[in-house]
């Protein structure tokens, strides 16, 4: 298939993959001496769920956190909607509709988890500090909608319990869990998910999954992913690319991937069943 | 020379002394915050206690005698010896090794893992304590400190100067004994942290008190090293701004000196500390000269800081600090 | 029973100058109640109350005491008398601010309750330099002198009266600020060495003082032209630098030492009898001196109060009429055991403030105390007293006081 | 349920009956016993939140530093109550802690990091160089990155460097909280392998909290499976393995073999052992 | 179970997020504000005024402001001092140059100036931070009370350089100056700490507060998820120092009547506030009162017994009251590191679930 086609197609599950959202052109970037990307382009289509994978230290959280503006590449171009991106903080970025989790598990330990998911609305809600100073009125109200909001997504990824425990006391994979909430209130258009399922058994896995299934379904968000579980990875994704030492060694669907010798060398090892 | 260039020299060369002595106090500041992650607010009360004790030790005070005097009626004032320096010094580094072995063992020990702002609040805590402690173990009168060390002018600076420029430049003598310490100080402690086994625990137990005690680093035995050498510094910065003041409270203020010199050097660097106070010094001092009198003076206080503060700007862990992380 | 409050303090950055201060005031009220069993037959209740030197407990000391009947305080710190000037005046009890607080408190007129005889900052800084014109067979015409002072509103107070002063005798005033504390003085000192002023008088406070003269000590500063105001003159400010500050000059308005008849009525019914305030150790030294006077003041003008009200139970009211009147003459002081003390002075309505009488001491490193060198001078009341109408009327006119003599 | 006589070597480390209590309030630990045979790598598996990590750490006395305590039973390891002990002490002993989620000095460099973790050693520094070699040798990766700040590695590389840091103590028993966490698929296998080596050629005891069932359950000798706080299965490795409950929940097995991650997309009914 | 919330269920979100979910917390805060408003009026006397209410009452402001600055947005702040002096300074320039206005707004103006200021001092905090952050405020500290102390215009000139509080009134009753009545000033003091707690509190619990405590949590982490820190972090400070500012203002007009600067708002200032806070627990508006209530109450209750009941030297006293507080500090941090409000929290844990001890 041609990848730079702008036209949707139909995967054999039945959902529609649109035309071309956010694509990297030749991404390089450096920390003092060690090259953590180099020279990397690759897309995201409209409504697929992309894998990014690769051995440790590829480069591969790097990628997501160029793409949501944390570190600036010294080369290279992003395109987001078919316009280059200028350069942009991390914060516009995300108003820009894209949301993300993180590796190292980056919730605010301080907040409960209602209050850390309520955070992942931020960008939407507008009531000026005045109005929220006085409460009664604009800001309550405004409140309590994004409330009915993020009670959905509680609902959704079943964590109703644990609304009011602050995030500090939770076990990693609940953590994990509330991450993906956060990100979810934001409703992106693109969401970035950094091993979003390390840590877990594969029950928990298999829950993850469904909810990450679910969100690309019912509200045709875009997601690119990282995993190291080829199980799922194999699974999920429309298309995978696969990274190492900072180069792309491979990019295609996860049977290319699968079959191509670069890849099983630096990666797969043995060819994954 | 025309003669405001040569002042300007004298004024940059005292405010290099100057600068020394307020390395002094942010040495043992760098110390502990380098070990534990703790803002020590406490130092400067500790070099107040050191100074106390090493006083009361030469004169053969009685401790706690207002104490005493007042329960059992009695009037003890003095053993009604006389310690000479040395062993008063060594002396008064042994008990701040005992108040090392304390403060762990009633307070660090509890507070393991705890964040920064947690861990500076017990040391204000514990300076408070400290504070009611030492007042009542040695009293609250000045007390004159003397261990021998030269004080005023420096003839031969002045002397030769004199016979160079026409005008001879003022140092002290002080100051310049404060120097060497100083530099000895610096040199052993840097070659200490940097490349000893207890040095790389110290800066392990820093960034991670758990991950230190997996690995089986003794948070107690490295705290109550880094404390101990932190009161020894202590005492060391309370002989020599004991010496110009006499020992009185007021030498716990000298913590506040010691400030924008932590900052601006780094809170994680000892030759930092040397070279953060260095311009500190001399800044303080020229912008007093050259600007002061159009302000109205008296702005080394605030200058300092302000001068600190612009550097972070640019470099916001200071000029040697350990770099702030920020990864997601 | 008469109530005398002693706000203290025995703690904090400046205890070591309170200590003294309150056991000589102490000491004093027990001399009177062991001796004399109280004034006119009252004993005397003193009550305690730790400040630290610091406004906010100063407050609290103010208001834990005013209520037991407290006669007069004596607040001790420039900022709590500036709390409760108008406080205490609102309360109708007098606040005698001896020697510190607002110097314009003077106009009795304007401060009803206020009084800091024997001598305010102005009255220092004027007789200071009445001191030099004398020094110099009456003319400072082109000399220099340095002000070197805590940057504070307590250090500021006597440029204004300087800058008129040099302006009638012709001298060169330099002012040199020293932050608080005041460990750090290079700076100030650096430049007294380069223009080497004539003399240097400091208005200084607690480390600020030993430190200065230790710098003064290590540039060679000829100890004779330093001079100190009363509140950088005790011997804690000199003892640290031994016997380099040896000449060390100070003003004063009450006497030094302990050779006085009183001190021997003391020793006998108060250090002997195990009542002495504090260690003991302190009898004799310049600021138990003054809290001592300050004690004695405080007795004589209830003793006038009595008299004049024909009480010996008096209230604060009456106490303040007692201030008002008081007289202190030789012969009292004399009677009392204190032959010489003190200057000579009598408070009016007008005249809160005194005559304006002080006197240099010197330092004596190797015998390790200070001796007056001069007699008693006035101040130069010509100057001073169109500052004082001026900013007591300023005061009066911003609180809505009218001014007057009932 | 404890049955350490089958296994008829000396059990080093045991577990009785302990309840766990976080900052006074919150019960986690409900009385879990267990015992690891010397020798041998005993598996401890379960679900989220199931108290893993909190085992571990009650073994190896982190937990005060979480404010968390042991208020019922006790803990020995060979033949000693090792409640009051510090972790230093313990470190001392043999028993070193990887912990969970990396926890890497972010200020020192790989190297130093791998050398903390001879502190408690008194060796020669030649032998020190020659473990520091042996690190290397398991994980080139470290060695590329030997001067970076541990900081500013990759989540797999700080996991890399944890493990190499508690073998560079050269330590008897070595409890690992989710080695795998974070690890390329080829880097886990590797580890694994790590372990099974040294347990085989150098003793090593090893006790492991581990997600990965899979794995787990593929190289240890035993496991047991935790609930909630409580121990709700034991039993030797291969039998876990073949128990049709840990197949469909902990390993993903059905009937007809591995399920595609995309079929489960439909809600479904749980196991739980506990009520 | 004495202490309940089951049975207690919420219907609305609205009710969910309320200040009080629980009712015996509600109902334990309106009596509390009913004995504050009718039965201490009538009671006070002017030693509880000045040496208890006031102060406990002016710090609360304050310490609720800085709690904004550091509980909430995790910005550490030693330069509280200085920016109570802008308030007081502010509020002596306004009371003198418009005499005719209420001296209620001159205080909400003395904070509106003072937010600027902590504007001001904010903006370094984007590139500086944790305790370097601490001590560089300590420039705004020293640099504002050299400024106080050198320019004449800001105490008009007096010969003292001290300012003092002209008379003004509210409602025909007197709240500064020397002829105030107790209950009067105390009113007054507690509108504006109500009214102060009630906008922190409506701050902390919708999105800006959400905004201050993820940049404190993680600062990196909020802004990629879309806070902007500069907005966020220079809200805290202007918020924040709008109440420190007020809590100046009152401090100087209502409490003290005269003062000078480096005295009354010294570094000592500072830490003490700073010290509320902690005490008190960060992050907590009830631990702002609890710590204010602490480091106020703490040293009177200790001179009172130990002076006043058994008999000490006040030396004596001074010098355990040092140490006394000082360990009690170190004491309530051992027992519970986050502060007096976590420990309540605890106990109230504890009692939800008494008799049983889990
Ligand atoms: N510091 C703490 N304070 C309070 N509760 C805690 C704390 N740490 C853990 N818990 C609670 O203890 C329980 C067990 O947590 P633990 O971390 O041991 O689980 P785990 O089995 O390791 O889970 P995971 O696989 O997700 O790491 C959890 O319910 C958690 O909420
Ligand atoms: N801020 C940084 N400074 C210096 N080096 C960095 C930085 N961020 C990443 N690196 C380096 O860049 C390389 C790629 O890191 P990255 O975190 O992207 O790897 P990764 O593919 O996500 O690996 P893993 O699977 O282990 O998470 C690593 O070698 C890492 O050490
Ligand atoms: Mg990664
Ligand atoms: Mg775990």
């Amino acid at each position: 298939m041609n990848d730079m086609s702008p036209d949707s197609y139909v995967t054999p599950d039945g959902r529609t993959i649109g035309g071309v959202v956010m694509e990297m052109k030749n991404i390089t970037l450096r920390f003092g001496g060690v090259v953590a990307i180099k020279d990397i382009s690759f897309d995201i289509r409209e409504g697929e769920i992309r894998a990014i994978i690769g051995p440790n230290g590829a480069g591969k959280s790097s990628m997501l956190n160029v793409i949501s503006g944390f570190y600036v590449p010294q080369e290279g171009e992003v395109w987001f909607r078919g316009s280059k991106r200028p350069q942009m903080k991390p914060y516009e970025v995300a108003g820009q509709g894209i949301a993300r989790t993180f590796q190292n598990i980056a919730l605010f330990d301080g907040m409960s988890v209602l209050d850390n998911i309520m955070t992942g609305r931020l960008t939407k809600m507008k009531t000026g500090l005045a109005s929220q100073a006085l409460w009664f009125g604009r800001a309550e109200r405004e409140e309590i909608e994004h409330r009915e909001q993020v009670e959905k997504i509680i609902d959704f990824l079943e964590i109703q319990n644990i609304r009011k425990t602050p995030v500090g006391r939770l076990p990693y994979g609940l953590k994990k869990r509330v991450e993906l909430a956060r990100a979810l209130a934001a409703e992106p258009k693109l969401l970035l998910l950094d091993e979003p399922m390390a840590g877990m058994n594969v029950e928990e896995k298999e829950d993850m999954s469904r909810f990450i299934l679910d969100v690309n379904d019912e509200f045709g968000t875009t997601i690119a992913l990282i995993e190291h579980d080829m199980g799922v990875v194999m699974d999920l994704s429309d298309r995978v690319v696969v990274m190492d030492y900072g180069k792309k060694i491979g990019d295609g669907t996860p049977d290319e991937v699968r079959g191509n010798q670069a890849v099983i060398d630096a990666y797969l090892g043995v060819a994954h069943d | 020379m025309p003669d405001q260039l040569l002042f300007a020299i004298e004024v940059t060369l005292n405010g290099l002394m100057a600068g020394v002595l307020y390395a002094l106090v942010a040495l043992g500041f760098v110390l502990i915050f380098k070990a534990s992650g703790i803002f020590n607010y406490a130092q400067g009360v500790m070099a107040l206690f050191a100074a106390l004790t090493l006083v009361g030790i030469q004169d053969g005070q009685v401790p706690f005698s207002h104490l005493i005097n007042a329960i059992f009626g009695t009037d003890v004032h003095h053993f009604g010896w006389h310690v000479p320096a040395v062993l008063a010094i060594l002396l008064t580094a042994a008990v701040m090794v005992l108040f090392a072995w304390i403060v762990e063992r009633y307070v660090l020990r509890h507070l393991v893992n705890q964040p920064g702002i947690i861990l500076f609040m017990a040391t204000i805590g514990l300076a408070y304590f400290m504070e009611g402690f030492g007042d009542l173990m040695w009293g609250a009168d000045i007390k004159n400190l003397d261990v021998g060390l030269p004080q005023g002018i420096n003839e031969t600076i002045d002397e030769t100067t004199y016979n160079w420029f026409g005008y001879g430049f003022f140092i002290d003598n002080l100051d310049i004994a404060a120097t060497i310490v100083a530099v000895i100080l610096v040199v052993s402690l840097t070659l200490f942290s940097q490349y000893s086994k207890q040095g790389r625990a110290l800066r392990a137990v820093a960034d991670d008190h758990q991950a230190a005690l997996s690995v089986g680093i003794s948070l107690r035995f490295i705290w109550v090293l880094v404390w101990s050498i932190a009161g020894f510094v202590a005492l060391v910065a309370g002989i020599m701004w004991g010496s110009k003041s006499g020992v009185q409270f007021s030498l716990s203020l000298i913590a506040l000196k010691a400030l924008p010199v932590l900052m601006l050097g780094g809170f994680t660097s000892i030759p930092g500390a040397i070279v953060g106070g260095l311009i500190i010094g001399v800044g303080e001092k020229l912008f007093e000269f050259l600007i002061g009198p159009l302000v109205g003076g008296a702005t080394e206080n605030w200058f300092a800081y302000v001068l600190a503060l612009l550097f972070l700007v640019f470099r916001p862990q200071g000029l040697f600090g350990e770099k702030i992380i920020e990864r997601v | 029973e008469l109530t005398f409050p002693s706000l203290s303090y025995r703690t904090g950055p400046y205890a070591a100058n309170g200590i003294p201060f309150a056991d000589g005031y102490a000491d004093y009220f027990t001399l009177l109640n062991e001796r004399d069993g109280g004034i006119g037959g009252e004993k005397i209740n003193m009550i305690e109350c730790e400040t630290g030197y610091n406004t906010e407990k100063g407050v609290e000391c103010y208001e834990s005491t005013k209520g037991e009947g407290s006669l007069v305080y004596q607040p001790l710190s420039t900022g709590i008398t500036y709390q409760l000037i108008p406080k205490a005046t609102a309360d109708n009890i007098p606040v005698h601010s001896m020697g510190y607080g607002r110097t314009s408190a003077k106009n009795g007129e304007v401060f009803r309750y206020i009084f800091n005889y024997p001598a305010n900052y102005w009255d220092g800084a004027s007789v200071a330099i009445k001191y030099l014109l004398n020094e110099n067979d009456g003319s400072l015409e082109g000399k220099k002198i340095a002000l070197v002072y805590h940057n504070s509103a307590y250090g500021k107070e006597p440029i204004r009266t300087l800058e008129e002063l040099s302006e009638k005798h012709g001298y060169e005033l330099t002012t040199l600020p020293v932050d608080h504390p005041g460990q750090e003085q290079k700076s100030q000192w650096l430049q007294i060495r380069r223009d080497r002023p004539d003399y240097v008088i400091m208005w200084g406070w607690g480390v600020m003082n030993q430190v200065a003269i230790q710098e003064a000590v290590n540039i060679r500063f000829p100890m004779e032209n330093f001079i100190g105001i009363w509140w950088s003159g005790s011997e804690n400010d000199v003892l640290p630098a031994g016997e380099e500050a040896d000449g060390y000059k100070a003003l004063t308005f009450h006497n030094v030492g302990s050779d006085y008849p009183v001190f021997d009525d003391i020793q006998k019914y108060v250090v002997d009898a195990g009542l002495a305030a504090g260690a003991g150790d302190q009898i004799g030294t310049a600021l138990y001196n003054r809290g001592l006077y300050a004690a004695m003041l405080a007795a004589e003008a209830a003793k006038t109060a009595q008299e004049m009200h024909d009480t010996a139970a008096i209230t604060p009211e009456q106490m303040r009429d007692g201030m008002e009147n008081l007289v202190i003459t030789e012969e009292k002081m004399a009677d009392l055991g204190l032959p010489n003390f003190g200057p000579e002075f009598e408070v009016t309505c007008e005249n809160h403030g005194g005559n304006g009488y002080a006197a240099v001491a010197q330092w004596d490193a190797s015998a390790g105390e200070w001796s007056l060198i001069t007699d008693y001078m006035q101040s130069d009341l010509e100057v001073l007293q169109p500052l004082i109408e001026e900013d007591s009327m300023a005061f009066a006119e911003e609180s809505g006081i009218e001014p007057g003599c009932n | 349920m404890l049955d350490t006589a089958k296994t008829e070597v000396e059990t080093v480390l045991e577990v009785n009956n302990i309840e766990v209590i976080y900052n006074h309030v919150i019960l986690v630990l409900k009385g879990v016993s267990l015992g690891v045979p010397k020798g041998g790598i005993t598996a401890l598996l379960g679900g989220n939140g199931a108290g893993k990590t909190t085992t571990l750490k009650a073994i190896s006395n982190l937990l005060r530093s979480e404010r968390g305590e042991v208020t019922k039973g006790s803990i020995i390891y060979r033949g000693e109550r090792v409640q009051g002990m510090t972790p230093a002490d313990l470190v001392q002993k043999g028993v070193v802690q990887v912990m969970e989620g990396r926890h890497c000095f972010e200020h020192l460099t790989v190297e130093e990091n791998l050398l903390t973790g001879a502190y408690t050693r008194r060796a020669s520094r030649g032998d020190i160089d020659a473990d520091l070699n042996m690190v290397y040798e398991y994980f080139p990766r470290l060695k590329e990155r030997r001067k970076s700040q541990a900081g500013y590695t990759s989540g797999g590389e700080q996991q890399m460097v944890a493990i190499g840091r508690a073998l560079m103590s050269r330590p008897e028993t070595i409890l690992l909280d989710e080695p795998s966490m974070g690890l390329a698929p080829q880097l886990v296998e590797q580890i694994f392998e790590i372990v099974k080596n040294l347990n085989e050629s150098e003793g090593y005891t090893f006790l492991l909290a581990e997600q990965n069932t899979n794995v787990a359950l593929r190289f240890a000798h035993y496991g047991y499976i935790l609930e909630s706080g409580r121990i709700v299965m034991d039993g030797p490795a291969a039998d876990l393995r073949e128990n049709p409950d840990v197949k469909e929940f902990y390993l993903g097995m059905s009937d007809e073999g591995r399920k595609s991650f995309r079929d489960v997309r439909s809600y479904r009914r749980r196991k739980r052992w506990l009520a | 179970m004495l202490y309940r919330e089951a049975g207690d269920f919420k219907t609305s979100y609205r009710d969910d997020s309320q200040t009080f979910p629980i009712r015996f917390d509600r109902t334990a805060y309106y009596v509390l504000i009913a004995v504050a408003l009718v039965i201490v009026p009538f009671v006070i006397n002017d030693y509880w005024l000045n040496a208890v209410l006031l102060p406990f009452l002016i710090y609360a402001i304050a310490a609720l402001g800085l709690n904004v600055l550091v509980g909430y947005a995790g910005q550490v702040s030693l330069g509280t001092g200085g920016f109570m002096a802008v308030g007081a300074y502010a509020c002596y320039k306004l009371m003198t140059s418009f005499p005719d206005v209420n001296i209620f707004f001159h205080i909400i103006l003395a904070g509106a100036v003072t937010a600027l200021v902590g504007l001001l001092f904010g903006l370094p905090s984007l590139r500086i931070k944790g305790f370097y952050l601490a001590v560089a405020t300590l420039a705004a500290q020293f640099f504002l009370v050299w400024l106080f102390n050198r320019v004449p215009w800001f105490y008009n000139y007096s010969a003292s350089g001290q300012i003092n509080a002209p008379e003004r009134s509210v409602f025909g009753m007197k709240v500064t100056g020397p002829e105030t009545e107790a209950w009067a000033t105390y009113l007054f003091c507690l509108v504006f700490v109500f009214l102060s707690a009630w906008v922190v509190r409506n701050l902390t619990r919708g999105a800006t507060g959400r905004k201050w405590m993820a940049i404190r949590d993680m600062d990196i982490a909020a802004e990629i998820i879309g806070v902007n820190p500069l907005r966020a972090k220079l809200s805290a400070f202007a918020v924040s120092s709008f109440f420190v500012g007020v809590a100046g203002a009152l401090f100087f007009s209502v409490y003290l009547g005269a003062v000078e600067v480096g005295e009354a708002f010294g570094i000592q200032k500072s830490f003490l506030v700073l010290f509320m806070i902690i005490i008190g627990g960060l992050g907590s508006i009830f631990g702002s009162f609890a710590g204010a209530a602490f480091m106020v109450l703490m040293p009177v209750l200790l001179k009172n017994t130990l002076v006043g009941g058994l008999g000490w030297a006040t030396d004596l006293a001074a010098h355990l009251e040092f140490m006394i507080v000082g360990g009690l500090i170190l004491f309530f941090l051992i027992v519970e590191p986050h502060g007096l409000a976590a420990l309540w929290r605890t106990v109230k844990e504890k009692l939800r679930l008494w008799p049983f001890p889990h």
